[in-house]
């Protein structure tokens, strides 16, 4: 099967429906099938969040992924609700700023990366969401990097440059804080 | 400092002594968990006055309450009384199967403006027609908060809704309800009252109504409504504090605070003139 | 910058008050950092601290002077989520 | 029409939908809450002046969505209660019976049917079979559905159905028809009384004691899944105990009538001629719709050389017959729609035809 | 969340409630009415902006009683109109649903159902599966339900909806469920217009013509059965002519899956992990639920070994399958609730089971 | 002689020329049948002055009329209008789904007071406060007429009834709902009156009410609602001269009446004195 | 006693204005005989002919003395059944 | 079988319901089965009316008989709806006062009854049907006779001896009319 779940999630105000937008309509421009699914619900406002996306080469089958093949958890109950989905090999990107604990999985790729700490440097904590977006397509080219970049600046081409290059350099930062190798030894503190 | 007086009051249940010193503190019918309503939304002081008026009027263990269905649907996670959920609208109804098999008890309905003034009006009308003897706490924030902010029948005009994209228009969207002053034009109606939680003065004020309209139920058994002029920030796509001065500077001209009937005291209604 | 606390580690514990005197304890956990009760404030001394992410996801509210409190209560009324105790100053100091 | 308080020792004549409100009142209804409609209105009306005058509660609703709620409020509060309606007006109750069925109320519903869709006519009818047992309000629920085929059983079927909504936590449906409701006949005036309404879990008031809530309410899909499969396992255990049917002149069926309530009863009339013209006909009466007499049916069909259903609809119940036949015996079925009500002698002519068609079937009765 | 309305060349992202309504006004829907609620609220924002835009009727009316009853009457002045709800919605909408079906109104109604009884979850479900096939209003109707698995098919029906509901003066429902409303997949902005609604039966004053009356009521029961039956033979045609499915990886196969809408795109997914086994495992996708595709069921299942039916319920659909295989193939059931979806590998292991159990049985494929 | 002057109007369609020395002949738009009605309902002359007024107004071939759930049902076998009809009591959601799909019609909606004031209620509220233009006739007669007589919420108190055997008793059964007056709050509705068909004079001012209600709709697009009182000599037990003589004496102390508000004549509201 | 008439029978057939002027005609097999007409007549000149069961099974009303008839139409303004057609005396009789 | 079935038609107004009543009582009394059922429904305001008797010894099947054992037709509507329905040999009231038609069937019992003229000269058109009552049990004793005024005294014992007498003469003209021979050969004209 060529299809690759993610799941973006934490505390609603992060961005990530946003973020999961942008994974999806990347791929869209690439030509490829998506399927994007946010966690709906009362209980979501101010509290977590969630967002699935699915990126594939034939239509997408099943909507809830029992394979993740990555995992961005912003805040500990994302963590500990998801990280059992995540498939062998899979991806998982954890927002050092918030989360204390260690996953637990040993048998998955960890990259902790301080999201809301850059979010905020940048200037917006809605941010913290494109943070680990720009980790996960460092890591898992499941969409190419360009067209990630054209998403966002589709999507806010509204709101004016300023936030576009707000949220571009918040990927950015998510690209290096996930390849730099000092962030990355976290993983196996 | 009336205020402070009446907090130290709330504060101390008649059952344990009051700690020394203590201003305020937490009523103890609310429950001791957080609530999943956002920021700054004044469900969460309408629940608190609630908890403590009953508490102050020791009704809370012959209490039976009513949960709607909006953003307070969970209101039994939050107070410490006995709850039945109603389907949407229809809390009223289900008060008054409550009151007519339960004499003893302290019957209250708890409902939003959605749920009262719209899908629930045939209910709220003729419960108040029958001069059921309940009391009705209907917290109006103008808009259906639960369901992502669409236009309520109390919608102000020209408010932006996720319904009413270029603010709501008479003509094609209608005219705000006021609906506790139609209720209030009612022989069975023995309280109807409209207050505000916009600031502390406004939520004591609609503390003493919440009292009153307790009060009413128990000693004239008559219905009695308080008409809550309330915030959802996230509805209103406002900070807390700007929803909290959004309800000070423009919400009462179109639902002027005050008593609109108190049938106990003065039992010609107050003349309203409705917009 | 501080990660999400226990709920036992920030509010001030009742028994503190008994050394420092602390008109307000903050239930901190609960705290959704509406700023109702900072806009509710007269002298102006309650705060959201950036520097707290509680378990909620919010910036609590913090007592930023509390000399300066007077204890009038009114955070307390605005409160939607009933986070306030609030203490009059005891006698000896107040009077 | 009569009055049935005074409780003679002899057979009393009674109206239909006046029975059926007495056998509340004697079997310990505490409250009422109905809408007036055709063709159930005499039973509000007897209700009016009944409940009245013992001191329990009676409220003629502002429609058939306020008196449910109101049934529910009350229930929820512990007390028995009896709600009534016909068909559009039990369309109407929809929402509020799968609320009740979610937050597991006992409440007793009374459908006294008459012709749809639509406001249609107001004659008898068996067209909301399907609604009564499978999709009126949404979600995964079953109501007991009890189909009484007399006064007299209506009467019985009434303390049943307190009882088995007391004893499940369940709405229970009482499916009546508008023959049924206006009719009279004699009864025994002697009803069943039950004990007053016992549980540990409806609403008085927190006195000492946690605060309970009754709700369907469960917005994580976890719960409201647990809470299912809770829901579930009551449905089997209902399924499994409370299944109600009467057979009659069937040991030396050929072919067996099912049919209900007053469907049966023409039924009845028609067997009756078929045997005198010789045909070993019996039938199959089923008196709770859900759970419904699958393993019966299923049995039977194995020895017959036919099954004639007969229903005052364009063909509901036949569903369920043949689902629990499963091609076993071929299903013939015949319904008059919209207050008619087919005459002995139409079913006896379907029956013949079934007799016939079937001729070669091998059957060992 | 996107914009259509430009109709670039290319795909665009929609959410599935937004789709279902850009694609009802692309089709030429002259008039929405509808309630807010979750999970379908986006469909009602998205026709309040653009229904104003287009000079179109829109209202949010005061319920869901409300707004299908002025469905009504805008279907009755002619009108192609769209109405749509959730599942405690849909169960308000019970006895006007009757109503449309026995006046022959047609609306076209989209249910993007959620987990109950009563209010339940907001979580997808396809439990209302009962509701919209069978017994939601009173009396003897059905209404066609089509049931899309993806955006882009539900946009397609929502014309097909409209089509069908004109040709045949009837009431559509479009069964869609919490993930099909809230996903956004691709899809090909181009959707379907259809002519506009032309009959000659609806009211426009009564101007050089006789008064035309829309109506339900038919108060002697012999016109209400000559109305039934005229009902009956239009619903044996649709029966005949309308039925929709698809099968997938069908000619080899052993065990079928029934399964639809959300639940079938699970089982797509564990058909592929099946075969991946070297399990020759096929899918009956049913796309219209009422006609329910039952004699294609019946020919299937006298080749197959088992047949798997999936549902996000109880099991409701899975009657209609047993119906229709009439213990031809013995017939699994897999069913999560209340806003749960089953896994694909939760569905491998009960396709498993059905494969292991089924082992001794001989097939023909 | 006004009303003989009126009758003479009525009775030339515009259409064709006057038989001379008519002074009366059955309106045009009365279909050419027996109504179902008991003798002496007061239906019969509603519809009477409906195809009186929609005659004289040339209206008729505009109209798009709602039949309601009641004795008045069958109105479109009575009036030669287009009509559809509506489940109980939404009389006015259908015909806001007819108004906004057809502007140009004449949108009409016929209702009785268990239809409009019980199960209804949400409906004609919310039509009532959109300001839908559509013009309501409201047959007030107390009762539930075609149901058997059952207790309304119009039904006056100690009114005996097939529901309320030994008469309407407020602690239980509730209060007369004066739901016109509760109408006629709202900023949406340009014209709210009640008139009564007890004898041929109050005959006539209704008919002048309806007129005025239609002519709202037309030239202001404006709700418009006209209560008639009438009588039903079955469901109240009394003979029609008898039902007649009540709604003269009884009836009009808890309905009183007049014109209750006049938008486009009068801006505000005239002050109602609910009881 | 008569029994039920057939609609032609009963009704003035209108030709017959002509000849003897009737200020009334009454559509006889409409008739409910509620009275409210009776009632309503200034002069009193309407009574029900309990000679005659109609087709609805009623005695219908029937103008007793043409004469004294003012023509005032009032019995046509509350009939419910919309039963009557009311002429004034012509000119050369009526001034 | 030993089911009776009657029924009983004409105008609301003419005491039909009354007379099933006094009917059904009357076999209730004698320890018979009965089922009794107005034709319902707000048609039957004001315009025709009818009420099924069936009288059995075992409980009674079904309720709307296709074989009718006597008809009291007491308008002509009532005798062309129901007319078809009589069992060959059975009985036909018909209301002579209303009712000018013949019956069309030759193979039924016929007897005109002037049941309204009588029942005004008692002094109430309501009594019409109980003449017809009287009639039919006069010809048919599905019930004995003296159950039958044993029934309409205990039915209207509160209104007091004054409308007993006159339901009893009314009763009593109907089974004078129906056994006089003058009146007998009416059926024959
Ligand atoms: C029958 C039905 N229709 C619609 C809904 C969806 N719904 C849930 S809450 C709500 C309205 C909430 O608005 P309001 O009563 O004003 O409460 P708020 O959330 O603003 O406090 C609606 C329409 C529902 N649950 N049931
Ligand atoms: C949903 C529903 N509930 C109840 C009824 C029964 N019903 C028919 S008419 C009516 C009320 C009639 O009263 P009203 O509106 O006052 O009209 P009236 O007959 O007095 O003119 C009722 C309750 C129905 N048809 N549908
Ligand atoms: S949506 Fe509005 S009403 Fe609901 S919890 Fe949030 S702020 Fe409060
Ligand atoms: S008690 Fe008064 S002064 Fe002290 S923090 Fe609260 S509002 Fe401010
Ligand atoms: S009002 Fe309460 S919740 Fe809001 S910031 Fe202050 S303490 Fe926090
Ligand atoms: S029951 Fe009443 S309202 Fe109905 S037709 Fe008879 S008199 Fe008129
Ligand atoms: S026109 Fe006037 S006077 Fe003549 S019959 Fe009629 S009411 Fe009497
Ligand atoms: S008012 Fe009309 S129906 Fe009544 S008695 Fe007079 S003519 Fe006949
Ligand atoms: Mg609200
Ligand atoms: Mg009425």
């Amino acid at each position: 099967m060529t299809e690759r779940a993610t799941i973006l999630a934490g505390f609603g105000g992060q961005g990530l429906l946003f973020a999961g937008q942008v994974l999806a309509r990347a791929a869209l421009a690439e030509g490829r099938e998506v399927f994007w699914i946010p966690a709906y619900g009362p209980e979501m406002r101010g509290g977590t969040a969630a967002c699935t996306i699915i990126v594939g080469d034939a239509p997408i089958g099943s909507p809830i992924p029992d394979r993740l093949a990555a995992l961005v958890a912003l805040n500990p109950p994302s963590l500990a609700k998801y990280e059992p989905l995540v498939a062998p090999g899979g991806l998982l990107v954890v927002n050092d700023s918030l989360v204390e604990a260690d996953p637990t999985r040993a048998d998955v790729e960890v990259v902790r990366v301080p999201c809301t700490s850059i979010a905020r440097q940048i200037g917006d904590e809605r941010l913290t969401c494109i943070v680990g977006l720009g980790a996960l397509v460092a890591r898992r080219r499941f969409v190419g990097w360009a067209a990630v970049e054209v998403a966002i600046a589709d999507l806010l081409v509204s709101k004016g440059p300023g936030v576009v290059a707000a949220d571009l350099a918040a990927l950015d930062a998510g690209r290096r804080a996930a390849t730099a190798p000092a962030i990355k030894s976290v993983a196996t503190v | 400092m009336t205020l402070i007086r009446d907090d130290r009051r709330a504060s101390r249940p008649s059952t344990e002594p009051a700690p020394e010193r203590l201003v305020y503190r937490r009523p103890d019918l609310l429950s001791d968990v957080s609530t999943h309503y956002c920021p700054g939304c004044g469900h969460g002081i309408v629940h608190r006055l609630l908890a403590e008026v009953l508490g102050d009027l020791g009704l809370g263990p012959r209490t039976i309450a009513v949960a709607p269905v909006g953003c307070a649907v969970f209101a039994y996670d939050y107070l410490r009384l006995d709850f039945v959920e109603a389907p949407h609208g229809r809390a009223p109804a289900v008060a008054t199967g409550v009151r007519r098999v339960r004499p003893d008890a302290f019957v209250l309905a708890y409902q939003g403006d959605g749920d009262l003034a719209a899908i629930g009006t045939a209910e709220i009308v003729h419960a108040a027609a029958r001069g059921e003897a309940i009391t009705v706490i209907f917290v109006n924030n103008g808009i259906y908060g639960m369901t992502g902010g669409q236009m309520a029948p109390t919608t102000l005009l020209g408010q932006r809704t996720t319904s009413t994209p270029g603010g709501r228009e008479a003509r094609t969207a209608g005219y705000p309800l006021p609906i506790t002053e139609m209720l209030a034009l009612l022989p069975g109606v023995g309280y109807a009252a409209r207050g505000s939680i916009a600031d502390p003065s406004s939520v004591g004020k609609t503390k003493a109504m919440i009292r009153r309209a307790c009060e009413i139920q128990v000693a004239e058994r008559a219905f009695a409504i308080v008409e809550v002029l309330s915030t959802c920030p996230i509805g209103w796509g406002m900070t807390p504090r700007e929803a909290a001065r959004h309800l000070v500077d423009d919400v009462p001209a179109t639902y002027p605070l005050g008593v609109i009937v108190d049938r106990f005291r003065d039992p010609a209604p107050a003349a309203s003139t409705p917009r | 910058m501080a990660v999400a606390a226990p709920a036992s580690r920030v509010p001030l514990p009742a028994r503190a008050r008994r050394h420092a005197f602390h008109p307000v304890e903050i239930d901190t956990d609960r705290c959704k950092g509406c700023e109702l009760c900072v806009g509710a404030c007269p002298p102006a001394v309650l705060a959201l601290d950036p520097g707290i992410v509680n378990r909620l996801g919010h910036h609590p509210v913090r007592l930023t002077d509390p000399a300066r409190c007077t204890s009038c209560a009114l955070c307390a009324r605005i409160c939607p989520d009933a986070v306030f105790t609030v203490y009059a100053r005891p006698r000896e100091t107040a009077r | 029409m009569m009055t049935a308080p005074t409780l003679p020792d002899e057979r009393v004549l009674m109206k239909g939908n006046e029975a059926i409100a007495e056998a509340a009142i004697q079997a310990g209804c505490d409250a009422y809450f109905g809408y007036p409609i055709t063709p159930q209105a005499e039973l509000l009306e007897w209700m009016a002046r009944r409940m009245p005058e013992l001191g329990r509660a009676f409220v003629q609703a502002e429609s058939e969505l306020g008196a449910i709620t109101m049934a529910l409020g009350a229930s929820a509060a512990g007390a028995r209660v009896l709600a009534s309606s016909s068909s559009p007006g039990m369309s109407l109750m929809a929402e509020a019976m799968s609320y009740m069925a979610g937050s597991e109320l006992p409440v007793l519903v009374v459908n006294v049917m008459r012709g749809g869709p639509g406001l249609g006519s107001i004659g008898p009818a068996q067209s909301d079979y399907f609604q009564a047992t499978k999709g009126h309000g949404h979600g995964d629920y079953r109501v007991p559905v009890l189909a009484p085929s007399s006064i007299a059983e209506a009467i019985a079927l009434v303390a049943d159905g307190f009882d088995l909504a007391e004893r499940y936590r369940t709405p229970v449906i009482l499916l009546a028809d508008g023959i049924l409701g206006q009719a009279m006949e004699p009864v025994d005036p002697h009803f069943r009384s039950l004990p007053p309404r016992h549980d540990d879990w409806s609403l008085s008031g927190a006195d000492g004691r946690p605060p309970r809530v009754v709700r369907s309410l469960h917005l994580r899909p976890e719960d409201l899944e647990v809470h299912n499969d809770h829901l579930g396992a009551k449905y089997r255990e209902i399924a499994a105990h409370e299944v109600r049917w009467v057979g009659e002149r069937l040991d030396d069926a050929e072919i067996a009538v099912v049919a209900y309530g007053t469907a049966a009863r023409v039924a009845r009339t028609a067997i009756a001629r078929a045997r005198d013209a010789g045909l070993a006909v019996g039938l199959v009466r089923p008196i709770s719709l859900w759970p419904f007499p699958s393993a019966v049916l299923a049995r039977l069909a194995a020895r017959l050389r036919a099954l004639v259903v007969v229903e005052l609809s364009a063909g509901q119940m036949v569903e369920d017959v043949r689902l629990a036949v499963e091609g076993q015996a071929p299903v013939f079925f015949h319904g008059r729609t919209g207050g008619m009500v087919p005459a002995p002698d139409e079913v006896l002519g379907v029956i013949r035809r079934a007799w016939a068609i079937t001729a070669d079937r091998e059957v060992t009765p």
